[in-house]
């Protein structure tokens, strides 16, 4: 029993339909818990008055996004390799969640600069390499919406993951020899390694595990969605023919 | 209940409406497209069952 | 390889497009940003590098279509699949007509129009240099995209949106290298990055737009 | 020298149209295929000509033997016939194109840009590519459109000459060609259902 | 007529092109803009009314070809030449098409776009009206220029090189109606002269374009 | 209503290709145009289509009553088979589609997009088109070229019944369509000298 069984739809199906409501529920529970914990029950930070709060959202939403990005490319790269459908539309399916996550960390990220930094947005490094990779979602989206043929999409969307993602790369050194920033300057009392009391800290890892679960559970119903649609092409096709 | 969040108040709750937002319309259109494409599987597989 | 090549710049003379055209819409580019931000030349000069480097690369990015769709559109690109030639070899050699139609006469011409603009006098030599190392790599990626798009009616602006996000560290380094010479600082260090993306991107990419290329025309 | 084909089956757009199709042509023979329309014939012939992968079975041939021709010829506008013939004889490394030029009558017109040229005339161009390129297998979808009877006639010297030579050819067409050849029917190989493409892709369908 | 719109609506959106691209490059060339210029925040806001307007002109430009030079390829033009309809109402429908598909979206993007430039807060009801005003203009001068080049393959980029000079005038009341309203100005005379512009254009250019496109068919 | 030519020269590049062609066609009757490739069936087509202007001589026919369908035949590829012929029905202000479906036998493939069609399914699209424009006098370039023989009658069909409710049909083709029609060859009329476009343009000659 390999992994790689999961790759058939049938399968796929069988054991996502299982775990997706686990995920759903316990994603929804972490969430609500993480979100009221942090909201309600920690105090303002000394210096950044209550705006500590975005954190729960900020941060949790920007790891995904960067995260969502790798899942893509190890399934693209999975696809190019052993050409295992699942694998080629669960990148397909998680790309839209990316791009919600890093409009969350956009936004967020946005509303907090204008009381911390006096300004919605800076040209600083961190910012603007998550501006491109809000691009590379939205090209890589673009591209499988324009091409008819199912697994053509796939394979062109996976090598430009992949290029992409070398490219991503390039940009983040760039952009940091290009501008020092304001991210994590001074004016953040915030710094994970040290400053991060745990009041702050612990409300934080369940919002972390909240977005993780959602992202899974999320994932899952979408590949679900994409088989089916599959499924329904493949038939009605045959119905065509008959 | 509501905790005094001074004079950001505008910016935590814009950064949490926004954020909830966004969840909600990711999670809603992914539930409406599995409803929509389960819908017309069954509807396939109906006529294809007889 | 040869014959790809002389075929591929005779087209771009021949359809009155080629070399004239993208240095047109460079200076019209040039041209048109005092209109837009207005006619001060201390600020015109202080974005000068950066708009010159903006506008080579958006009339580039204008006749990236040009380097496939033609071919695909009528099946010269099934024909060469046929035909005893790599490939990598005719992404490679499309790039190079690109490059030579289109960027190298941007390089030629950036001094001429940095005189519209304002540029210092420090900068040209950076800034013709910059062109010189980063224009190549342009034809490159954006050959890359055109293989991605080349089978999409009207792909233009699809293509746009693809290659841009991936020209963004060219683009970075080239006018930073443009900047710092206009302002007289040293620009050794982005002008190496810049040839070092150059030269990466003219080996390796090749392999992903020939293998681009191949699902696309199957 | 033979192309053989073996219980192949072809898929356009992701769905099976033809399947479980053998033949096998030897040197010196031409094999003309029919079959109504959108029965597949110009996806098994892409398929040949190695543009698009079977979906199963094998197509046997000498590795870069086969030289294919459709609709869309590859013909620039802006070049002339001579420049566009030239071009086409440099790839595939033969040089010369004054036989090729003879054989479709297109002296007259050789410096004439290929834009300015009427529909059948445009086709003779088309059809002394295949000429210029000196493949011994000639793959043709319906290869006569807009030819005048001369034309056709140049066309089946052309093909009469290039088979004597012990070459190969493969013609799709609707109309009757008046080659002495063998005429395959591949009606009855529409595929029943559409296949997946592979096994992972079982439990799509 | 109504059945023209509504066919062109469907194909931008089908096509996997029309609303969302001319939008997606309109916000690379903001996000372009200070990788070119530099990140200093006071000059970005300084140059950004200026910016805006010239990305939301090259957007524009870029999708212009898909107005008429899909429809001449496949040989619907020449149908519709000989269809019941004026070849005038046949181009101010493709304008209208192009404006809604391309120049509506930027127009409520472009405060968002704004942002990234740190344009002043006054700027922006100034910048929305003016490019409300404005695109028509661009759409029905676009359409001019694609009925201009409609025969001649890839004229993508002449199409520009033809086309750029018509937009100067749109183009400078526009961005100084923009500016005037960022630096806390008056705007009423360029609004005026902008919104001039545009009714002048789509009252007249229509029947240049139509004649263009006659010739150009025959 | 009739189709009447008279002493009609057509240009194409400027250079006259056919001259003093005259003739006329009454309603109920077809007429099939032959001639060798490059002798100017296009052109002429094309002229009395109202595409281009003739360069001498008159054609005199009812005005918007001429429907045009050549090689390309205005399909969209990502509008699906229905979609594409409502446009034209709505544009010719025809309304109704079904007729031209069946007529074409095209109503299994009515929902899907035109661009995934064979070559001689969307020849038969075109084709439909021309039965939703309505119009009298059909002037058709090459209508069979890809079609097999069932679409061929079918094409027949069409004509005929258009012809049996006083249409007319001018046909250029290649080969035997099995109509019943008066047939025009214009190879006597190929232009001896070029001509000049207008009497300006004569002393450039
Ligand atoms: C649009 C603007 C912003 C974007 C795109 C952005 C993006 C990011 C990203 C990508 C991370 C990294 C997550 C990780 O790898 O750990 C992060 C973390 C963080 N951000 Fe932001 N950010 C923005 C604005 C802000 C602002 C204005 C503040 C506060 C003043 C802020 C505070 C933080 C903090 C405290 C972390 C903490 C985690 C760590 O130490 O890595 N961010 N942000
Ligand atoms: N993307 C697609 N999806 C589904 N079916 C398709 C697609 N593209 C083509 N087809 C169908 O595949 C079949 C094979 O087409 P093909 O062009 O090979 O036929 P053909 O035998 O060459 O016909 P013709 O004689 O008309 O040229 C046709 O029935 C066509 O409708
Ligand atoms: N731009 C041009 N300049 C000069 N001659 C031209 C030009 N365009 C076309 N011709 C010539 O005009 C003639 C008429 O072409 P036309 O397409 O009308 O022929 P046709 O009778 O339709 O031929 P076919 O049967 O091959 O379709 C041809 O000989 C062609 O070479
Ligand atoms: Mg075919
Ligand atoms: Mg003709």
């Amino acid at each position: 029993m390999s992994l790689w069984e999961y790759a058939n739809p049938v399968k796929f199906m069988a054991l996502s339909g299982r775990i997706l409501p686990w995920a759903a529920w316990l994603s929804g529970i972490c969430l609500v818990v993480g979100l009221i914990w942090g909201f309600f029950f920690t105090p303002d930070d000394f210096r950044q008055g209550s705006t500590v709060k975005i954190i729960y959202l900020h941060v949790p939403s920007a790891l995904m996004a960067i995260n969502i990005w790798m899942m893509m490319l190890v399934t693209s790269l999975v696809w190019i390799i052993r050409r295992h459908h699942v694998s080629a539309l669960a990148a397909k399916a998680a790309a839209p969640i990316g791009v919600a996550m890093t409009l969350i960390a956009l936004i967020t990220g946005a509303i907090w600069g204008q009381p911390m930094w006096g300004t919605w947005w800076a040209w600083d490094p961190r910012l603007t390499s998550f501006l491109i990779l809000f691009l590379f979602y939205l090209g890589y989206i673009a591209l499988w919406a324009a091409i008819e043929d199912n697994d053509t999409a796939a394979d062109l969307t996976s090598i430009l993951c992949l290029v992409g993602s070398v490219f991503a790369v390039l940009s983040r050194y760039a952009v940091n020899f290009w501008n020092q920033g304001l991210h994590q300057g001074a004016s953040l009392s915030l710094d994970k390694e040290k400053n991060v009391a745990d009041v702050f800290y612990f409300p934080l890892l369940v919002c972390i595990a909240g977005f993780v679960l959602l992202f899974i559970a999320l994932v899952l119903l979408r590949t679900r969605t994409e088989i089916r649609a599959r499924r329904a092409s493949a038939l009605l096709a045959r119905e065509r023919m008959a | 209940m509501m905790p005094d969040l001074g004079k950001y108040a505008d910016a935590v709750l814009g950064a949490y409406a926004a954020s909830i937002v966004l969840l909600i319309a990711i999670v809603a259109l992914s539930i409406w497209q599995a409803r929509r494409t389960k819908a017309a599987l069954d509807d396939v597989e109906k006529r294809r069952n007889g | 390889m040869k014959a790809l090549l002389v075929r591929d710049l005779r087209l771009a003379i021949r359809a009155g497009g080629g070399f004239g055209l993208g240095l047109a819409f460079f200076l019209i580019v040039t041209v048109l940003v005092p209109f837009g931000v207005g006619p001060q030349s201390a600020l015109l000069s202080t974005i000068a590098p950066g708009i010159l480097w903006l506008g080579a690369l958006l009339a580039c990015l204008l006749s990236l279509d040009r380097i496939l769709a033609l071919d695909w559109e009528d099946g010269t690109l099934d024909l060469l699949a046929c035909a005893p030639l790599p490939m990598e070899a005719a992404v490679s050699v499309k790039a190079l007509a690109h490059w030579l139609t289109t960027g190298l006469p941007l390089v030629i011409a950036a001094p001429l129009f940095a005189l519209l603009l304002n540029l210092p006098s420090a900068g040209y030599a950076p800034l013709v240099l910059s062109l010189l190392l980063g224009t190549p790599a342009l034809s490159v990626i954006g050959t890359f995209g055109a293989a991605l798009t080349v089978g999409i009616k009207r792909g233009g602006l699809l293509l746009s949106l693809l290659v841009l996000p991936l020209y963004v560290p060219t683009l970075i380094y080239g006018a930073e290298a443009a900047r710092r010479g206009a302002a007289g600082l040293d620009t050794s260090t982005p002008l190496i990055m810049l040839a070092g993306i150059t030269f990466g991107v003219i080996a390796l990419l090749p392999f992903a737009s020939a293998a681009v290329l191949r699902v696309n025309i199957r | 020298m033979q192309l053989a084909v073996d219980t192949l089956s072809v898929a356009r757009g992701g769905i099976a149209v033809l399947e479980g199709l053998s033949f096998r042509v030897e040197a010196g023979k031409a094999l003309i295929l029919r079959g109504p329309n959108g029965i597949g014939k110009t996806t098994l012939l892409r398929s040949i000509a190695g543009l698009q992968p079977p979906l199963n079975g094998t197509i046997d041939a000498p590795e870069d033997s086969i030289a294919y021709a459709a609709h869309s010829d590859g013909i620039k506008h802006v070049l002339t016939v001579r420049e566009n013939l030239e071009f086409w004889a440099e790839v595939f490394g033969t040089g010369d194109i004054t036989s090729a030029l003879h054989a479709f009558a297109l002296e007259p017109l050789a410096s004439r840009p290929a834009g300015a040229l009427s529909a059948g005339q445009k086709r003779r161009l088309g059809l002394a590519r295949l000429l210029v390129s000196a493949r011994p297998i000639w793959v043709l979808d319906e290869p006569t459109v807009s030819l005048d009877v001369d034309a056709v006639a140049m066309f089946a010297d052309a093909i009469g000459s290039h088979l004597s030579s012990g070459g190969i050819a493969l013609i799709a067409t609707h109309i009757d060609l008046g080659l002495d050849a063998d005429i395959l029917d591949v009606a009855p190989f529409k595929a029943r259902a559409p296949l997946a493409r592979d096994d992972a892709m079982e439990g799509f369908l």
